[in-house]
């Protein structure tokens, strides 16, 4: 039998995707980080620092709710993963933390970091400022416009925030950015990447950094007695909620189900490429250009997906779908009336899927652990703007 | 071997040390034009920038430049068949991001710069762990994949590089992108332990603004790269007569030694 | 030995404090209330609905996080329990679940509840959304406008919101509205006060429903080896949190200390006066008619404190203080930057005093827990406009 | 005993329905005329607001009249003043919140009233358990205190409060605060249940907006109070003789029976 989600061999590769496609100068930091992973996630020491923190600090374990209203009204049992209730709102904690402490680790004093909506920026000043590094993110222009309170938390967190004014002004320009500021600075400074994607080892370590949620929920489910869900699901903008749910259900008989936003399907309208370091399933043009992916969650607006999930897909090991902006608004409703949690736009693409396919691909009875992967205050001025103008 | 490298170590062997001006390819009409100029003024390689939407070893000139092109409908294949046009009797080689040829099938993509008297490809973002394929299409074709080697490149990894590089080994001066700096960087150094370990030509890039700078690459290495501070002056709209006229001082400053 | 913080007694009375100071129409309804929550609050299906619905849906326990950067600089140990990790961002939601569950123990199928900016009316909705129940919030019609978007949260789980256009169009005509509602539905409804305020037995059920931060904390601190810290800090608006955490500490040696906003510091500027249905301390003019609170965080702008903090302060069991806006800018700006933690503008009133009581009141060495009743995110806009003003 | 509970018992035994306006203190520069204006139109007892910051027993027209008379500068003191230079034969009684007579310290305020001349008080918020010191106060200065009962309240609680209420009994005819409305409520109801336990005058109000309505409740009781309907008249600024109309309409339609 095949084993899912194990380590990618030694170059980085899932299959065919993954690997470590990078300047030279940026080279050693990857292997330096490499080691440096490596070392620390075998070192007991580290791992208890890094439970510590994520406990005391970011408030794990998150609780596994049960969603008793939308249960009986779907005819499935509904449970949610609540990593809205982790400190700054989404799972994004769980990595941060992990390569705040690793940028300790190898010395060094400094992160950036890119961000689209500006949640793993928010995450990475607060395990900056949590852990007395300095730290600079590097957001695209439109965004720093759009999502302008959540520049002012990060400037409150003590980050600085640098506006990115090439390409579409938006997240992937904020990557490339970020990659050419960390050439220049790799010496003192750790490139804190916010999802299971770059160059190797970042899917994996991100991927790794994140399994605790999936690893919780998993021993969650097995104490209250519901063991196994037929289905595991997450939405997917890089992959780094799904990928840590996922790794918690990769070797069980749990259906594993990601959902992208319909304008940012990488699995689903994308085709294999380079870029970020990393082999993947991208969004490009006839010609190999990368294309903007257009989405009403700035989270899940990345025209490609970390590399394990373009694995696991080829693999069929697990399935990736698509929710339409409009149906994500209605689930974005339906679960604040029906269960009093309002989740993040990101999340309600999983949601949304749900909703949808009870009945077709969830069969009546099903036991569905869906990842609530942040919450939607963050969303809420945009969602009222939306609605607001439609009524 | 490719005949890159013959070439090119003909050129070393001659003691002339190299000029290689770098172009963005489709980024006005007469862009080919530039090319020519660069030629004429006394470039001994030109390199040549295909246009990606994500430029990550770029700084902000060449961004630019890669936008104004890509906005003018360039394609990686109009660059290539505007480049078969040119009768130019020194190497050209192409630099850009390997999504470019990833998504053109790697075979296709070598025999299209092969058909287009294409001698050589710089990839920076394709690294020796991930070139087998791409590099046998190149080989089989006659087109040499150069290398990088930056200053942050431990000795072992450089002896690594050296081992299969071809053409030139390209010596990153500073940990930086493309684009204008104001001194030698590690130039100096990385040419010194990339020497220590490989016989090929060594020409430096990133950074060199100036004449001056450039002849000072020259006499630590066998050539000099000169991007951003050309294409700023295409941007400018300086044409032709600009690029000959800043590639002539480039020569004559790399020749006076 | 006094004991504190144990029951009032059968009138509602904390000393001279507490009482029903309410309708006629009303009594049967408080009479009815005290009842339902004696009786539930003795029952241990009761208590086990309400213990777990706050851990699996409400994210208790919350974390009590050690701030280590802070401590060093400041010369003491300093901790705080993390209130802003429980779900809807606040304490809040301890209180609303208890109502909620005993609303429909009452057989009701409604709550209103009064908001100043919102934090209250956001959990009284989740609460009912979570539980079934209709919910209807009262808000200034002032306090609508400054905080639109609060506002749409609860839309969006549910509820519905009424502007109350009478007297300054804020926090304490809210609660004159939501009583005057109240009179004319209590058949049906229940009145989900969100503070230790208003008559018996409101302060005394809405102390012990927040007493499990208390509890909490106290236990968390013991298990950590910290035991009895020196000093417990709150801030003070009506007075729940700072209630459910010195609950914990009542009968130890800790030194208790409630911390009310400059201009609404009904302990520090008021008389004995009645409203809302008690005898508290309140800010009246000289011929005892009610004064607007002002300060900068809407959650403080109340011109009474609940009555058993009245009863602390005049047995001098707890002690209270105040601080002013400016301060507390300061104190939210530091917390952020040092710790990663943006706490609500109310609970960085507590932390601006121990940051300016160090040397003062609080001896170098001295181990102090703050309640950190709440996350900042809701604050950030208005702190980005007023710093944005000044630069 | 107060000279309150004599007067109203003396009026009830006349077979006199008792009717009773309600109109806020300091509201206008002439409101003592409104006053007299109603004592002229045949009211047996004027119920006299002393606006508070907070009426939370009352209803949109009312706190906009109270909101009025304190932009006016009114305070408790300024309205007890006004009362004092009044010169008519029916009681005077004072509605208002207790906040207001606690802030002035309990026997003060009870002295204050005495001065005034006021007969009794009526404080929604002071429930019979918190009434104790209050009442002594008032007792001695021979001023009632008053209570109300609503629908809600149960029997035995009726009883209670019948047991020690003074001058007349406050029955609510509907769960709500003051303000029109337009059916009779549960006045019945709750008349017919205080009746069973008390043989006080009972006098219904909270609703009571027409003649109609003021008809229909003095025919189950022993009087009616009218305020909103009232005060509404007075804030559209109808004046002393708008409240001599409408107060000279109300006592028609009671005695009409
Ligand atoms: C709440 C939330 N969920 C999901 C995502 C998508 O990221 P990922 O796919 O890496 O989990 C984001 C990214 O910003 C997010 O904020
Ligand atoms: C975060 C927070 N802390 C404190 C308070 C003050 O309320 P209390 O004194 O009842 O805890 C509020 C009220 O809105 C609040 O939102």
């Amino acid at each position: 039998m095949t084993t899912y989600m194990d380590h990618p061999d030694e170059l980085g590769h899932f299959g065919d995707f993954g690997g470590r496609f990078v300047p030279e100068a940026l080279m050693p930091a990857c292997l330096e980080l490499e080691e440096a992973f490596r070392d620390a996630w075998a070192d007991p020491l580290f791992l208890d620092e890094y439970h510590h923190i994520l406990k005391e600090f970011g408030g794990r374990p998150t609780p596994v709710t049960y969603c008793e209203r939308l249960s009986s009204e779907l005819g499935i049992e509904l449970y949610l993963k609540r990593e809205d209730l982790a400190h700054t709102g989404s799972h994004k904690i769980n990595n941060v933390i992990g390569q705040a402490l690793l940028t300790k680790r190898m010395g060094k004093k400094r992160i950036i970091a890119e961000t689209g909506a500006g949640q793993h920026g928010v995450a990475s000043a607060t395990a900056a400022a949590k852990l007395g590094l300095e730290c600079t993110v590097y957001m695209g222009e439109l965004d720093t416009q759009r999502q302008a309170l959540n520049v002012f938390r990060m400037e409150l967190l003590g980050a600085s925030v640098h506006p990115v004014t090439s390409g579409s002004r938006t997240l992937k320009d904020a990557v490339n950015e970020a990659m050419r500021e960390w050439v220049s600075c790799v010496e003192t400074t750790h490139y804190c990447l916010g999802s299971v994607m770059g160059p190797h080892p970042f899917p994996w370590m991100v991927r790794e950094f994140q399994s605790i949620l999936g690893r919780e929920a998993a021993q969650q489910l097995v104490d209250r007695g519901v063991g196994t869900p037929d289905m595991v699901v997450a939405c997917v903008g890089g992959g780094s909620n799904a990928a840590g749910l996922f790794s918690g259900f990769a070797n069980s008989s749990a259906r594993l189900i990601g959902v992208e936003a319909a304008g940012g399907s990488a699995i689903g309208i994308g085709s294999p490429g380079v870029l970020h370091g990393m082999r993947s399933m991208l969004i490009q043009s006839d010609v190999g250009q990368i294309e903007e992916a257009h989405s009403i969650s700035a989270g899940l607006d990345y025209p490609g997906i970390g590399p394990e999930h373009a694995y696991l897909a080829a693999s069929q090991r697990a399935e990736y779908f698509s929710a339409g902006d409009d149906e994500v608004l209605d689930a974005l409703q339906r679960l604040s009336r029906s269960e009093g949690i309002i989740p993040a736009l990101e999340t309600a693409h999983a949601l949304a899927w749900v909703f949808r396919e009870v009945g077709g691909q969830i069969r009546r009875g099903d036991t569905v652990l869906v990842n609530l992967s942040g919450r939607g205050d963050k969303d809420v001025a945009q969602v009222l703007d939306i609605l607001g103008a439609r009524a | 071997m490719t005949s890159l490298d013959t070439t090119l170590a003909a050129l070393r062997a001659s003691g002339r040390k190299a000029l290689v001006p770098y172009l963005v390819g489709g980024v006005s009409d007469d862009w080919l034009d530039h090319v020519r100029a660069a030629v004429h003024a006394g470039a001994d390689v030109v390199e040549i920038g295909v246009p990606f939407s994500d430029p990550m070893m770029d700084g902000v000139v060449i961004q630019r430049a890669a936008d104004v092109s890509l906005g003018r409908g360039t394609t990686p294949q109009s660059v290539l068949d505007d480049v078969a046009t040119l009768d130019v009797e020194i190497p050209l080689v192409v630099m850009t991001y390997f999504n470019v040829f990833h998504h053109m099938g790697v075979t296709r993509a070598a025999g299209a710069l092969h058909s287009a008297g294409v001698s050589g490809v710089i990839l920076p973002d394709l690294p020796i762990e991930e070139q087998g394929e791409w590099r046998a299409s190149c080989t089989d074709v006659d087109v040499a994949t150069i290398n990088m080697v930056a200053p942050s490149t431990p000795p072992a990894r450089i002896e690594q590089i050296a081992k299969i590089a071809q053409g030139f080994l390209y010596a990153s001066a500073r940990m930086a992108v493309t684009g204008a700096a104001s001194d030698e960087g590690h130039a100096l150094d990385v040419v010194t332990r990339s020497r220590a370990v490989s016989d090929m030509p060594i020409y430096v890039g990133i950074g060199i603004t100036t004449p001056e700078q450039a002849a000072a690459a020259a006499r630590i290495a066998d050539g000099a790269i000169v991007g951003s501070a050309l294409v700023q002056r295409v941007l400018e709209g300086q044409g032709a007569s600009g690029v000959e006229a800043f590639v002539g001082e480039l020569r004559r400053a790399i020749d006076a030694g």
